[in-house]
């Protein structure tokens, strides 16, 4: 098997405008995952017994099944229920919801990994439950979870190619595509791979750095 | 490789992709494949001496890398003889031909009979199947990349439809009928012929290495035509033997 | 729903294959996480960098494109695998990137004063990793080893798309033979559900086993 | 004299096991007390009830003459509201064995910040004042450093600081030094002993230095399985201990000083 | 008398900070040795040396009349090989201040498993033999314990045990009750009290109790910033130390004493 390299130059540009959509994808499903996964986290740390097992099972619900069939589910089923979302907002919304109940647990161990005796010494000067929340906790919880947050970023970014089957043309479908109507494979996979690649393991690099620039101090 | 059919008849069975694309192929509850393609395969193999056919169940687009790969040792299912695919490998006598078809809402609202229709207007968008003829004879008609929608399957495809994602659902006339009738959606209307493009012809497909597989392929299927078992077999699934009689492998594919 | 019973039988099939592509890939991708995760310590360099090179390629491009690569590129080689073979290699070879480091981090999670004591006691690199390190490193990693587990279920729902016959691929078969769609993936995430539920329990058992009367180094040192 | 602190019948379990039993005991107004007694006696068990930090399962507490775990209503004693032990909060002071300084905040800020979240001082004043208190134990130059760039004695002092900063009536220390190393312990109990010179606080301490006990204290309370076995003057418990118990207990350290 | 250790003009830096300056210094066989002085003076260090647990800078360390860190060969001594180190281990054997037993064996099976491992015991003499000396230790009826079911006392025991049943020449004890409860450290004294009468074994101490370490060592060595200031039978470094920096540092310690 030859590699060509008419076939690089034809792929090539439709793969670019595939990249771009993997992008925006990867980083507006993040930013949706922070978010609700925020939420997801508090609602589990609720005092109230049923908020916080509801919404663990529900959570539990999501990660145990595939995003593959989660989003076959959003941008085919839903829109007989009447919600119509395009192959672009069911794929990052499908993502986000997917992946917050990873960064859920994210913010729930930073928070709990804090110290007991942080709290108990909040209690010792009589902080409220806000004060300590905001001037004890959350200032000691946040720098460790900036690491596995980012890390979440480049999974998802690893997962877009999962949004070809609900029509989004990212990256790998843009290649799919292409190789489906001029059965050329190795060019188009083989770039696939390189640019993932090209992505993710600086990006990799970068969380690493992070993660040694929040390594906790040594608590007090 | 030339021990192809000698190998099959040793085991005792072939290996055949099949794309889930009724009437084509019909996959039953409980996995088995029948369908026009799917049939006429096992006479025809029956008659060279495999008494058995295992279809594998892939995606369209999958087929041909399938063939490719060697993965199966043939495709059939609504594969078309086209001349491009005919680069990458090699096709029987025609089998099952139809006319092509468009899906479209009920009204018919942007009017749409034939391919050049969709290409003049560029607010118009259709979806087929991944590496379909279909898209081939929208390009070739002036329809623009970005009109298409490729589909993953063909009920995804008027799902699309139904839920306004595309307007023109375009796929082969006897595959798209079959679907209107299973999905029943009376807000949906068949166009059927498409005016503007040729007849669509499908044959089972070899790896381009198995030519004499394909021409022993190709005598039995001869003698089915010949002996009335073919219009016996495809009649059922609504495909008209007479059509299939009146073309040959060469007038898509010279040389093929 | 009568209609979806009708499918039963590809249902159970797909649910087999899904089960026999999990742990078939299960099985490769825990050799393979001890193998290179082990691999990181060796003394010679060409052996660590192998380990890395591996781990990145796998960790850093996405599984359905390993899969795709897989089923689409490698047989134009000459490489051809029986598409089950390919789903468990891809499964297994993309999990196992991700257990390498689990075990790699899980041995280095021994505190330090265990090295020092096996050092201390004279024992040799190999009975220092074989006796002591491993063994304690092991009730570490079962908990996010369970995790991967779950995670490897819901990637051989991607190997539908290298045409295995799994539940999701089922899922579809039954989509076009009866033009329902929200009743097959009602079904399969159902069956997802039940058998990812079943693997938490099952890592829940083996925590359990592995942490009967031994300790956790998480506790006080010693 | 005017009791400060009184435990009436407390008792309080930790599921089988029972910490305290039917504990009375009383501390007065300015007192030192020292608690000693074997581990898991239920030395500390003490200190966290003053403290808030754990809830007992019947008797009463009483601090300043008012309840700390019940509240007087119409219609009698009910529990506790988060409020009402706010209140009662302002009272108490506790440091910690694990110093538990805030590892984000430098030494000042983790004296400054209680002050102005919690008493509302002004930002200046406050820093004012903790400046004073890091002199007070001797670490003025240390006010801009973080918890991880000082020695533990160094940090147990910045939290006896931040503790005293509050101005609590009854400040509590238990064991805070014996997460230390040998040497650094003096540096701690040195601070300690000024401390005791100021009449108004009430200190209770829990420590396995009996010297520093004999010194510090005005009264010991030896524990042992939740209760009281002896209560007195240092000199007497350590020198004429009249209980078998105790003077089991003592045997361990008095050697060291007899 | 017989040299079984010796420093040779020792240096050893961590980063910026040099540890042991030049230390010379010799241990005789059989000779109870304990190492005191102020942390940070580099006593931890030179039992890690011993043990090969640091590496050396510059100098010589010979054990048993071979060189620890070097090798000799045709062409001159150069760098220990591993299998130099590993026959060089043989001789000394060390007890951690924070036990390091193996959290996933039982008492026994942490005393038999290096005897089968290392020196190639058979399983069964290996049982024995780790029988009696939990049985030394006070230990045989928590044979089947985990480390995590003994108190701290108990683990440090098993883990001097352990460090005997391979009959190392020299043992390193490196603040073994530091770690320690105060009333659990004397049940671990009492062991080593009981080892110091065994006269083959070298044995070095490095402690913070001076009271043991009187009774214990045949010679003490005071540390401070990486050299040896003073050394000499315990009686005269306790009693009347010529150095001012030995004072001062015993003051600490025998304020308790006298
Ligand atoms: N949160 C808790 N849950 C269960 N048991 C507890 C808890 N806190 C304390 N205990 C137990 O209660 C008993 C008394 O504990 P406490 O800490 O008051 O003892 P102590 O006298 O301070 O001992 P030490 O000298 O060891 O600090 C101990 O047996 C301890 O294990
Ligand atoms: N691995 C290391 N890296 C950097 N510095 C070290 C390391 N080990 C020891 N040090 C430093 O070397 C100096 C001497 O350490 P060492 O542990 O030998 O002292 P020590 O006399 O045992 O003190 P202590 O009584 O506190 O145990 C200390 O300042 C210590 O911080
Ligand atoms: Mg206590
Ligand atoms: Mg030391």
């Amino acid at each position: 098997m030859e590699w060509s390299w008419q076939v690089v130059y034809e792929v090539l540009p439709s793969m670019l405008d595939g990249l771009i959509v993997t992008v925006q994808a990867s980083l507006v499903g993040a930013l949706l995952a922070y978010v609700i996964g925020l939420f997801l986290a508090l609602l589990k740390m609720s005092k109230t017994w049923i908020i916080a097992k509801t919404s663990y099972w529900v959570s539990e619900c999501i990660r145990r099944t595939p995003l593959l069939v989660q989003l076959y589910f959003l941008f085919y089923v839903l829109p007989d229920f009447g919600i119509f979302l395009s192959p672009f907002v069911a794929g990052v919304i499908g993502l986000g919801i997917h992946f917050s109940t990873y960064t859920s647990e994210v913010y729930r161990a930073g928070i709990e990994n804090v110290p007991k005796g942080q709290w108990e010494a909040s209690r010792a000067l009589n902080y409220n439950a806000y004060q300590t929340m905001r001037h004890v906790i959350l200032p000691q919880a946040i720098p460790p979870m900036i690491p596995p947050l980012a890390n979440y970023l480049i999974t998802m970014f690893k997962e877009t190619p999962l949004l070809s089957a609900i029509t989004v043309v990212e990256l790998f479908n843009a290649a799919n595509i292409f190789s489906n109507s001029h059965y050329k494979y190795l060019e188009p996979m083989t770039l696939v791979g390189l640019f993932f690649l090209i992505i993710s393991i600086p990006a990799a690099y970068a969380a690493m750095k992070l993660e040694q620039k929040y390594k906790p101090k040594n608590a007090g | 490789s030339a021990g192809t059919l000698e190998d099959l008849r040793e085991q005792g069975y072939a290996t055949v992709a099949v794309a889930n694309e009724p009437p084509y192929s019909d996959i039953k509850g409980d996995g088995y494949v029948t369908g026009a393609a799917p049939d006429v395969a096992r006479a025809v193999m029956a008659k060279l001496g495999v008494p058995e056919l295992r279809a594998k169940v892939v995606g369209y687009g999958a087929m041909i890398p399938a063939l490719m790969a060697r993965r199966v040792d043939m495709a059939t299912s609504g594969l078309y003889i086209k001349p491009k695919r005919c680069e990458s490998i090699i096709y029987s006598e025609p089998d099952l031909c139809g006319a092509e078809a468009f899906a479209v809402k009920k009204g018919n609202p942007f009017n749409i009979l034939t391919y050049e229709d969709i290409g003049n207007n560029k607010d118009v968008t259709m979806t087929t199947c991944a590496g379909c003829a279909e898209e081939a004879y929208a390009l070739e008609r002036g329809v623009s990349k970005d009109q298409i929608k490729i589909m993953t399957d063909p009920p995804s495809g008027i799902k699309m439809l139904q839920q306004g994602r595309v307007d023109v659902f375009a796929l082969s006339g006897l595959g798209t009928a079959d679907l209107l009738k299973n999905f029943n959606d009376p807000s949906l209307e068949l166009i059927m012929p498409v005016m503007g493009v040729p007849m669509g012809c499908a044959g089972a497909a070899f790896n381009s290495d198995d030519t004499e597989f394909r021409n022993a392929y190709d005598q039995a299927l001869a003698e089915l035509k010949s002996s009335g078992e073919f219009a016996k077999i495809v009649e059922p699934y609504g495909f008209s033997a007479a059509a299939t009689l009146a073309v040959k492998r060469d007038d898509f594919c010279p040389g093929n | 729903m009568e209609q979806i019973l009708e499918y039963s039988p590809i249902l159970i099939q797909g649910t087999i294959t899904t089960i026999e592509l999990t742990l078939a890939s299960a099985v490769l991708a825990l050799i393979i996480s001890f193998v290179v995760g082990l691999a990181r310590f060796s003394s010679l360099r060409i052996v660590r960098v192998a380990a890395i090179v591996y781990l990145e390629f796998f960790r850093g491009t996405s599984a359905i494109v390993q899969m795709f690569f897989m089923f689409y590129v490698l047989p134009l080689f000459g490489v051809t695998f029986p598409p089950l073979l390919a789903g468990i290699l891809a499964c297994g070879l993309n999990l196992g990137s991700y257990g390498s480091e689990v075990v790699r981090s899980a041995v280095l999670s021994v505190s330090k004063g265990q090295h020092e004591a096996a050092l201390a006691l004279n024992y040799t690199n190999y009975q220092r990793f074989r006796y002591v390190l491993i063994p304690q490193a092991i009730p570490v990693m079962i908990p996010t080893f369970g995790n991967l587990l779950i995670e490897l279920l819901k990637l051989t729902a991607v190997a539908s798309l290298i045409t295995i016959s799994d539940l999701t691929f089922m899922s579809q078969i039954i989509r076009v033979q009866t033009a329902l769609t929200l009743e097959p993936f009602l079904v399969i995430l159902v069956i997802y559900f039940i058998i990812s539920s079943v693997l938490v329990w099952f890592t829940k058992l083996v925590e359990r086993k592995f942490s009967k009367g031994r300790h956790t180094i998480t506790a006080k040192e010693g | 004299m005017e009791k400060i602190i009184e435990f009436q019948n407390v008792s309080k379990s930790f599921g089988d096991l029972q910490v305290l039993k039917n504990l009375d005991m009383h501390v007065n107004k300015g007192e030192k007390i020292a608690l000693i007694g074997p581990s898991g006696s239920g030395k500390t068990t003490i200190l966290r009830i003053l403290m808030t930090l754990e809830t007992i399962d019947s008797g009463h507490v009483v601090i300043n003459e008012d309840y700390l775990w019940h509240q007087q209503t119409g219609s009698g004693l009910v529990a506790a509201s988060e409020k009402h032990l706010h209140q009662m909060r302002e009272n108490v002071g506790m440091v910690f064995q694990q110093f538990n300084l805030f590892p984000h905040l430098d030494a000042i800020t983790n004296i400054v910040e209680p002050q102005v979240l919690v008493k509302g001082t002004d930002r200046v004043d406050a820093t004012v004042k903790a400046q004073k208190l890091l002199a007070l134990v001797g670490l003025e130059e240390k006010a801009k450093h973080y918890p991880h760039e000082l020695s533990g004695g160094q940090q147990q002092r910045v939290a006896i600081a931040r503790a005293l900063a509050l101005e609590p009536k009854i400040m509590l220390f238990d064991e805070v030094t014996s997460a230390l190393d040998p040497e650094l312990v003096d540096e701690v109990l040195n601070v300690l002993r000024v401390l005791a010179a100021d009449t108004d606080t009430t200190m209770l301490t829990v420590t396995h230095e009996m010297n520093f006990a004999r010194e510090f204290a005005d009264r010991v309370l030896f524990f042992d399985k939740g209760q009281i076995v002896e209560s007195g003057h240092p000199e007497k418990i350590f020198t004429t201990p009249e209980e078998p118990r105790t003077r089991n207990f003592l045997k361990k350290f008095i050697k060291d000083i007899a």
